[in-house]
């Protein structure tokens, strides 16, 4: 147990309230606003888990998640990051990749095998003899991979998602952030506040030195100018907070998207934000940058922000002895801060030899605190926890060991570039203040505050409030230039364009007058020879190992990240992001004696921080159409099926034969929803040349109160659509189009008219009709007495001479509901098509039922149709045709007429070129040999070749033998031609049919057309 | 005997309490626990969702839109703007096309409703009465329709797309073409003006059911709630 | 990347409402001008540009409008027309 | 244990005024072209030319997943044959390429999509290919994380299960041929960017790279998702592909979860599990050129929200990396491997949109005889660019051509 300080004005912890979570089993209580890593630590326990690769003990190192160290199982979720999850009542804790426990782990000894495991040593091992490979790489998956999923584990919580619009989006809720968020919001632009802490604050928050503001005077301390900052900022009508809320991707046109983790009053778990800015400040600060020597990762050892912080923030004194290897002024800050509170500190090692601020030099020496200049950490000891360290010099000629169970390490810092990097900005290496820094920024994105290598306070504000008035000049540059010049939100005169402009340059000259960018620490190395110095912590990948990788012929950071894995892991480069390259640089001058190259930074890709699938995919709402019969058809016993956008009754039955639904087709009269057709108005003085552009017939020809059938090609040929066009007007027409096509008629028409510029309209009426398909011997009889009820004795007359076959009418059925009837026959009987509007549709197909109950009506579905035409062989586009089937293929030819060049009609150039070509598929029927069963959809037609496939074919009850429509080579397409059928799972056993005449069923059309 | 009724693609799990049979239509006036009554639009705390999907909407298309005056009223010149007269909002969608809704309004005001009392004098060459002029077409039954209105009618659309409606350029009445929920919409947004914020929109009717849901399920945090047309025409009317 | 097209009707909106059409290969050509080789070259071939080219989109998730923009397939971004002169 | 750290694929030398042999583009087809010409042909003067370095575009930014149920009976062989070569390779380059044939299992969500399967499998199964249609419930117990209800917007209605395909290392691959290859002679030129191509009376005579002029009568263009627009740039010759960007992305590691590889179409989704233990994803891809391997907040959502319905336990994981390739689309998904024909001896090699993996050895060893005899063997005969004008696209898709790349 680690004493808490439970007094101190930075706490973000309340004492007073205990959260009681299990780990491994048993009840542990931490404090409300507790990590669960920091809760664990003052519970004491300094191992929270094993590395991947050599199941080295690691503990808290940072508090940022930086690095997989402090991941555990939390409720069943693998891979958590404990050192920035907050505490809940309840938790369940558990270790990873451990065999026993964290602390004492059977696994431990492959730390000793390392010899064994160079950089890329997988590549080069294993296969030989090749029956060794299957079996090790059965124990590679089993140690690889750190935490466990159940297969049928289910993600509690809810998940929302928004997408906020604003003007100014600000990543990072410190105090450059905070400043361009009120800059940007006092010009009335709406501003965004993304903070990935729960609290605002960043840098200031925990620091208690003096905040050096000449307008203050008042000896005000930094965490105060933070608190005054964010009640500021909270209480702006323009600026809305994201608080616990990281930014995990920053994309072109300043798209920004992260996720929050919800409150206690919040009613989402985590929500995905998405937001489309015009203009964005990045003010992430920094991350500090790991110190390279021997352990440099052993539980004990952690960064000074991480001391620093569990002290200030948590109440926790990290260790009893703790000894200090830094490079920078916030180094000596924090070691000064921590002997106040309480810390014994052994000794104070500083990379400088010189430039540190005197003030700090002062404090420490009066406390008599040991400050080695010119000295680092060389080696951590301890084989679980930290239990001394030596110190040297830079070159390594003295040396001096303590004891001690702390050691707070840091080479310095480094920008987190992260979010300008993915939104295309280019890094360099600048050596003074040893960033990468941007060299070209994305378009209408400002960075601010310590990424730039400002340490003053006030400098770091300043620069956070000319970030916002960059952004805030940008948002009204883009209101200006908007395309509505209607203006009435934002005063956006070329006046206030100016103004701004130059509280621009005023702001910018005052920030010169400020302290610039601080020098920072050089690259150091402890001068040792690496073979446990880890450059990335998640893949156990040490200095030594990328000193391999580069003799191997890797010379590139982001080659070697790959060989050896440094900064794929969990915590996203965190921890390598800044070493690696400027190792590699180093080395690779060293090794060519050269002058040093420059070192070039490692990709880094989103999500910045991981984010959980289920926070990503949000709610996620399944969009589906339905038609107005969906829940009389459900009733029904329809067995539904997801096809295309829609939701359609497939079968009426269990029996997916659909053979009761067939036979009452055939023999009584059925009633299917075909409201899912695609229905169209198209009229305007242009109207037919559109037509005649798009159907490969002549459109000329469709005469009034006919119907006409025809098809719709691609420019290869392929029919793409087919359907029935009728004459409303003169350039009036109402036509019908494949299910699966009706979203993209319209898209299509105006495609290919684009260069024309005719006048003409279309109108998707696809939802507002709904379309009963009334088919069988007694339709005739069941639509008289639908429409006999109040029409005038001429439209009453239906009879095969009134209403012939492709003959379209108008009815009102009760002087209420309009009718558009079609006499067509796709199922091959007497058969009509009801176009009724959609809010209607439940009355009308109830009238229809009444009236058929006599003739025994009964629902039929998709699949009792399919076999129903197939019969018929009547196409269905996609089933009997295909990319390599055209117009003529499918026996459709005519249909196209070859005069109407002018139209330049789609596809009848490719079909003109093809005509004559004798190798192309073609559509057959055919019956299956000696009474043989039908073939699967999907079986081959082969010789020692395959020559084509089956299309649809069944075992037909209407004509009691097997038949089906095949696709085959032209040679195959004669009629007797004996196809032999290759089938899966036939083990070689082929079955044979025989080219026949097309249709099957009813041959000369009677029943469909009289 | 087979009862002639229209069906709504929308429906909302509430009980109505009162009702009008409109033209075939079983319009919902009014449902149980809708809050307050009488409703003050400018003063209320509360999230609202009605369904017009039986309103009245036209589809309008020519090359020359400045000829075309529906119910006499011109039709707006810049793109994406919408012009609201009394019952008739019109949507201008592009250089050739605008689209009309016929709302209901309150019945004690002055105002009339477009469908049932506009008069057209021209004999022939009608360009404003879609029932005469054939560069109209009748599309109620293409979508549903809904309107949303309360305080937080953009916390709730903000779920749901991406779409910016608080953008400053706009000046309410404005048309927005473009997803919600995935789903291709025109939305016109009436008003931004706090409790009084709210938006009319429509899609293809098909997707009637699962859109519901969708705004449902977001707007379950800001307790939106079903109401009937009434609540609908105090809102319109104060605009 | 982000891609982002301002819509002649709408703006500028998100590049996910609309559909790609094509690039620019001019108006549809004459039937009877038609060889299989010039079909193939209007119908199939690309330029495949690494830089600036002009091509058709259309509005699916709005207007419905098709339009052509200018759009840099390095960076998959629009930009002017006077860039793609350059 | 493993002795001195040399470098794998030799050092860096200057380059030549003449080669015999000019391979543009440092991939996985270059490297295995350049291979098998040295070691099946003699050919050894072979320089490959590479912009940035090996496995810089499409060799180290794909699925991994190879596989041999192709649709159509041209591309079924030339598949099989390519995964017939890992073990092979992994002997012969003495390089571990990590092929973990754990089979693929490929998800059907209709009626309609289960047809379509049968007809792949029997494609397959006609030519000696392992693969079965299974149903839901044997899909589940192949992999107990699927979810099978109905409840979700693509239903399982089973699966094309193919046990013969897995996954294999992309990266060792890259280093292994390259190894390989200089082994026998061939030099690699990374950070050298061909810049022209010469012609002389309808013949080639030289390359133009950043580095100098080189003089060579054979060029083989295979720089992946870079060659359409390379060959036109440089040729002038025009082709039926558009470049498209495709993403993918893993999550932390987790202990073994997923034992085969799942795919769906309907989802445009993938998943495998890694040797590492990542759930490695893939996506759909935006269906505009691009040049471009930037990410995006629409995919990795996409995917998110796909896996959420499939794969539900993957909820409970996190994202962790997400990165694009390019994937050169043809009309019919199948390859361009042509060459010697509008100018002698230029060839090139591309179009394989998101097959390029999985095919790379056999594409190398073909294109290695093509070059070395001038004329194109059986095998990739079919996959001609002439087909395109004589309306013989291959199939490979049924999908009808709009004026918008499929995938």
């Amino acid at each position: 147990m680690v004493t808490r300080i439970t007094q101190l004005p930075t706490l973000r912890i309340d004492p007073a309230q205990k959260v009681v979570f299990d780990y491994k089993g048993k009840d542990y209580a931490g404090f409300k606003g507790d990590t669960i890593a920091t809760a664990l630590y003052h519970n004491g326990v300094k191992i929270f888990g094993r590395s991947l690769k050599y199941h080295r003990p690691r503990g808290l190192y940072s508090l940022d998640g930086e690095c997989s160290n402090t991941c555990m199982e939390v409720d069943g979720i693998p891979n958590v990051r404990t050192e920035n999850t907050l505490l809940k009542q309840g938790m369940k804790v558990k270790e990873q990749n451990v065999k026993g426990s964290a602390e004492n782990d059977m696994m431990g000894f492959i730390d000793k095998l390392d010899f064994m495991m160079p950089a890329g040593f997988y590549y080069r091992t294993m296969h030989k003899p090749a029956v060794l490979w299957p079996v090790a790489m059965k124990q590679i998956r089993k140690a690889a991979g750190i935490g466990t999923i159940s297969p049928d584990f289910e993600m509690p919580g809810r998940f929302e998602q928004i997408f906020p619009s604003a003007d100014v989006v600000v990543i990072g809720g410190g105090p450059a952030g905070m400043n361009a968020a009120l800059a940007a919001a006092d010009k009335g632009l709406r501003v965004v506040i993304m903070e990935s802490r729960p609290w605002l604050g960043g840098f200031f928050d925990y620091r208690t030195v003096d905040y050096r503001d000449s307008e203050y005077k008042k000896n005000k301390q930094l965490y105060i100018r933070a608190k005054e900052l964010a009640s500021k900022v909270e209480s702006h009508s323009g600026i809305r907070v994201f608080k616990h809320a990281s930014v995990v991707g920053t994309y072109t046109n300043n798209l920004v998207t992260g996720f929050q983790i919800g409150g206690e009053k919040d009613n989402f778990t985590e929500r995905y934000i998405e937001i489309r800015a015009k203009s964005v400040v990045v003010a992430a600060g920094c991350i500090e940058r790991p110190l390279l020597f021997e352990n440099n990762e052993r539980p004990g050892v952690m960064q000074v922000g991480c001391v620093h912080r569990l002290a200030r923030t948590y109440g926790i004194i990290a260790g009893e002895r703790a000894v200090f290897s830094v490079g920078h002024d916030l180094g000596l800050e924090a070691a000064i801060d921590l002997f106040d509170l309480g810390m014994k500190i052994l000794c104070v090692a500083d990379v400088r030899e010189d430039g540190q601020n005197p003030y700090l030099m002062i404090e420490l020496a009066k406390r008599n605190i040991l400050l080695l200049k010119g000295w680092v950490v060389s080696e951590a000891h301890g084989s679980k926890r930290v239990k001394g360290v030596t110190m040297t010099t830079l070159d390594g000629t003295i040396s001096r060991d303590f004891e001690c169970d702390l050691v707070a390490a840091s080479a310095g810092f480094t920008p987190i570039n992260g979010h300008l990097t993915l939104a295309h900005a280019k890094l360099r290496y600048d050596s003074h203040t040893n960033f990468f820094v941007a060299d070209t920024m994305p378009e209408r994105t400002y960075s601010a505050g310590r990424m730039l290598g400002l340490e003053d306070s006030l400098s770091i504000e300043v620069s956070g409030m000319l970030a916002g008035l960059k952004a805030a000049l940008e948002c009204k540059k883009f209101y200006d230039a908007g395309i509505c010049k209607t203006s009435d939100g934002v005063a956006n005169s070329q006046e206030s364009i100016n103004q701004l402009s130059s509280e621009i340059d005023t702001v910018t000259a005052k920030l010169k007058e400020l302290p610039g960018t601080a020098r920072g620490s050089k690259f150091v190395n402890a001068p040792v020879k690496g073979r446990k110095s880890f450059i990335c912590f998640d893949e156990d990948t040490t200095i030594k190992n990328i000193k391999q990788a580069v003799e191997m012929g890797f010379d590139v950071p982001e080659l070697i990240k790959r060989f050896t894995s440094a900064g794929t892991g969990p915590g996203q480069g965190g921890i390598p992001g800044h070493n690696l390259p400027l190792y590699v640089a180093k080395y690779t001058a060293a090794k060519n004696s050269s002058s040093g190259s420059h070192p070039k930074p490692t990709n880094v890709r989103p999500p910045l921080v991981p984010t959980f699938i289920s926070t990503y995919a949000g709610r996620k709402h399944i969009m589906m159409k339905r038609t107005p019969m969906d829940q009389m058809q459900r009733a029904d016993g329809g067995v539904f099926r997801k096809i295309g956008v829609w939701e359609r009754a497939r079968y009426f039955s269990n029996d997916f034969s659909c053979k009761k639904e067939i036979e009452n087709v055939r023999n009584n009269v059925g009633m299917l929803d075909g409201s899912t057709l695609g229905k169209f108005r198209i009229h305007g003085p242009d109207a037919l040349k559109a037509l005649q552009r798009v159907y490969v017939s002549d459109m000329s020809k469709v005469k009034a109160g006919r119907i006409k059938y025809s098809a719709m090609c691609n420019d290869d040929g392929c029919v793409i659509d087919d359907g029935v066009v009728i004459k409303l007007g003169e350039n009036d027409y109402y036509f019908t189009t494949s299910t699966a096509r009706a979203g993209s008629t319209i898209e299509w028409i105006r495609y290919h008219t684009r260069f024309d510029g005719w006048d003409f309209y279309l109108v998707n009426l696809t939802d507002s009709m709904g379309v009963i398909n009334l088919s069988g011997p007694n339709a005739r009889k069941v639509l008289q007495k639908v429409i006999s009820q109040d029409n005038d004795a001429s439209i009453q007359d239906v009879s095969n001479e009134a209403f012939p076959f492709s003959g379209y009418r108008e009815f009102m059925i009760k002087n209420t509901i309009p009718v558009k009837a079609m006499r067509l026959g796709f199922v091959g009987e007497l058969s009509y098509e009801l176009h009724v509007p959609s809010s209607y549709m439940v009355s009308l197909w109830n009238m229809v039922k009444e009236a058929g109950k006599e003739f025994n009506i009964q629902n039929f579905g998709v699949e009792a149709q399919n076999v129903l035409r197939m019969e018929k062989c009547h196409i269905i586009l996609g089933q009997e045709s295909e990319q390599r089937t055209n117009l003529l293929d499918l026996g459709l030819g005519f249909l196209w007429d070859r005069t109407k060049k002018d139209a330049k009609t789609i596809g009848a150039a490719a079909l003109r070129h093809a005509e004559n070509d004798p190798t192309r598929f073609r559509l057959v029927g055919f019956k299956m040999e000696d009474n043989g069963r039908a073939p699967n959809d999907g079986a081959l037609i082969v010789d020692d070749k395959v020559r084509g496939y089956v299309c649809t074919a069944r075992d037909s009850f209407t004509l009691n033998e097997a038949v089906g429509m095949a696709l085959v080579e032209s040679h195959l397409a004669e009629i007797g031609t004996r196809l032999a059928i290759f089938e899966d799972e036939c083990k070689g056993e082929l079955i044979y049919g025989k080219v026949v005449p097309m249709p099957f069923y009813d041959p000369d059309g009677r029943r469909m057309k009289s | 005997m087979v009862e002639i009724k229209r069906y709504s693609p929308v429906s909302f799990k509430a009980s109505p309490k009162r009702t009008e049979i409109r033209d075939n239509f079983t319009v919902v006036l009014e449902y149980e626990g809708e809050g307050q009554q009488p409703f003050d639009p400018s003063n209320s705390k509360d999230n609202y969702i009605v369904d017009l999907s039986h309103i009245t909407r036209f589809d309008v298309q020519s090359s020359n839109l400045d000829d075309i005056t529906p119910f006499g009223i011109k039709i707006p010149q810049g793109l994406c703007e919408s012009y609201l007269q009394d019952s008739v909002l019109i949507n201008r969608m592009n250089r050739v096309q605008a689209s009309i809704f016929c709302l209901p309004v309150k019945k004690d005001e002055s105002s009339k409703e477009c469908q049932f009392d506009f008069q057209c004098s021209c004999d022939s060459d009608c360009k404003c009465d879609p029932k005469k002029s054939s560069a109209y077409t009748e599309t109620t039954e293409v979508g549903m329709c809904m309107a949303i209105f309360g305080k937080n009618t953009f916390s709730i659309t903000e779920k749901l797309t991406s779409l910016d409606f608080l953008d400053p350029v706009k000046k309410t009445p404005f048309l927005y073409q473009g997803p919600m929920s995935h789903i291709p919409c025109q939305i016109i947004t009436l008003s931004r003006d706090g409790a009084k914020s709210g938006i009319i929109f429509t899609a293809s009717r098909g997707y009637g059911k699962d859109m519901t849901h969708a705004i449902m399920d977001a707007g379950a945090e800001f307790g939106l709630k079903p109401a009937g047309e009434d609540r609908f025409k105090s809102w319109a009317g104060s605009l | 990347m982000s891609l982002t097209i301002t819509c002649p009707v709408c703006g500028k909106r998100d590049g996910y409402e609309f559909r790609f059409g094509g690039e620019d290969k001019g108006p549809r050509p004459e039937e009877d001008s038609l060889t299989p080789q010039t079909w193939c070259e209007y119908v199939h071939l690309n330029k495949s540009v690494a830089g600036v080219q002009k091509e058709w989109w259309v509005h699916k998730d709005g207007c419905g409008s098709w339009f052509t923009i200018y759009r840099n397939t390095v960076m998959n971004v629009e930009v002017q027309e006077s860039e793609a002169c350059r | 244990m493993f002795g001195k750290y040399k470098p794998m694929w030799g050092e860096k030398t200057q380059l030549k005024s003449s080669y015999d042999v000019v391979i543009i583009g440092g991939g996985l087809h270059s490297l295995a072209t350049a291979y098998f010409l040295a070691k099946e042909h003699g050919i050894t003067d072979v320089a490959i030319i590479e912009k940035n370095y090996i496995g810089f575009g499409g060799a180290g930014r794909n699925t991994a997943i190879v596989r041999a149920n192709q649709r159509t009976q041209y591309n079924v062989p030339l598949y099989k044959e390519a995964l017939d070569l890992w073990p092979v390779l992994t002997k012969e380059l003495d390089y571990n390429l990590m092929f973990n044939n754990c089979g693929n299992l490929n998800l059907m969500h209709s009626e309609a999509a289960m047809k379509a399967a049968r007809m792949t499998i029997a494609t397959a199964q006609f030519h000696g290919v392992e693969s079965h249609l299974i149903d839901a419930k044997e899909a589940k117990e192949l992999v107990p994380a699927l979810n099978i209800s109905e409840d979700i917007t693509y239903p399982i209605h089973g699966a094309m299960f193919h046990p013969p395909g897995g996954v294999v290392r992309h990266d060792a691959v890259v280093w292994g041929l390259a190894r390989g290859a200089a082994k026998h002679g061939v030099e690699i030129h990374q950070q050298t960017e061909a810049i022209a191509i010469n012609t002389s009376n309808g013949k080639i005579v030289s390359v133009e790279t950043s580095r100098g002029s080189i003089s060579t009568n054979k060029v083989l263009i295979s720089a992946g998702g870079y060659s359409a627009g390379l060959i036109y740039k440089m040729l002038g010759i025009k082709l039926p592909i558009s470049v498209l960007t495709i993403q993918a992305m893993v999550t932390q590691p987790v202990k073994p979860l997923l034992n085969h590889v799942v795919s769906s179409g309907a989802y445009h989704c993938y998943a495998n599990q890694t040797l590492k233990g990542e759930i490695a994803t893939g996506a759909h891809m935006d269906h505009w050129p691009n040049y471009t391997t930037q990410t995006t907040a629409h995919y990795i959502k996409h995917q998110a929200e796909a896996l959420s319905e499939f794969l539900p336990c993957l909820r409970g994981l996190r994202f962790m990396r997400i990165w694009a390739g390019l994937a050169d689309m043809t009309p019919d998904m199948a390859p361009i491997l042509d060459g010697n024909d509008q100018i002698e001896g230029f060839y090139f090699n591309c179009g394989w949109g998101y097959f390029g993996f999985k095919s790379c050895t056999a594409s190398g060893k073909y294109m290695a005889q093509f070059m070395a005899d001038g004329e194109a063997p059986d095998m990739i005969k079919p996959f001609n660019l002439k087909r395109y004008e004589q309306h013989k696209l291959m199939g490979e898709t049924a999908e009808l051509v709009s004026y918008t790349p499929n995938n």
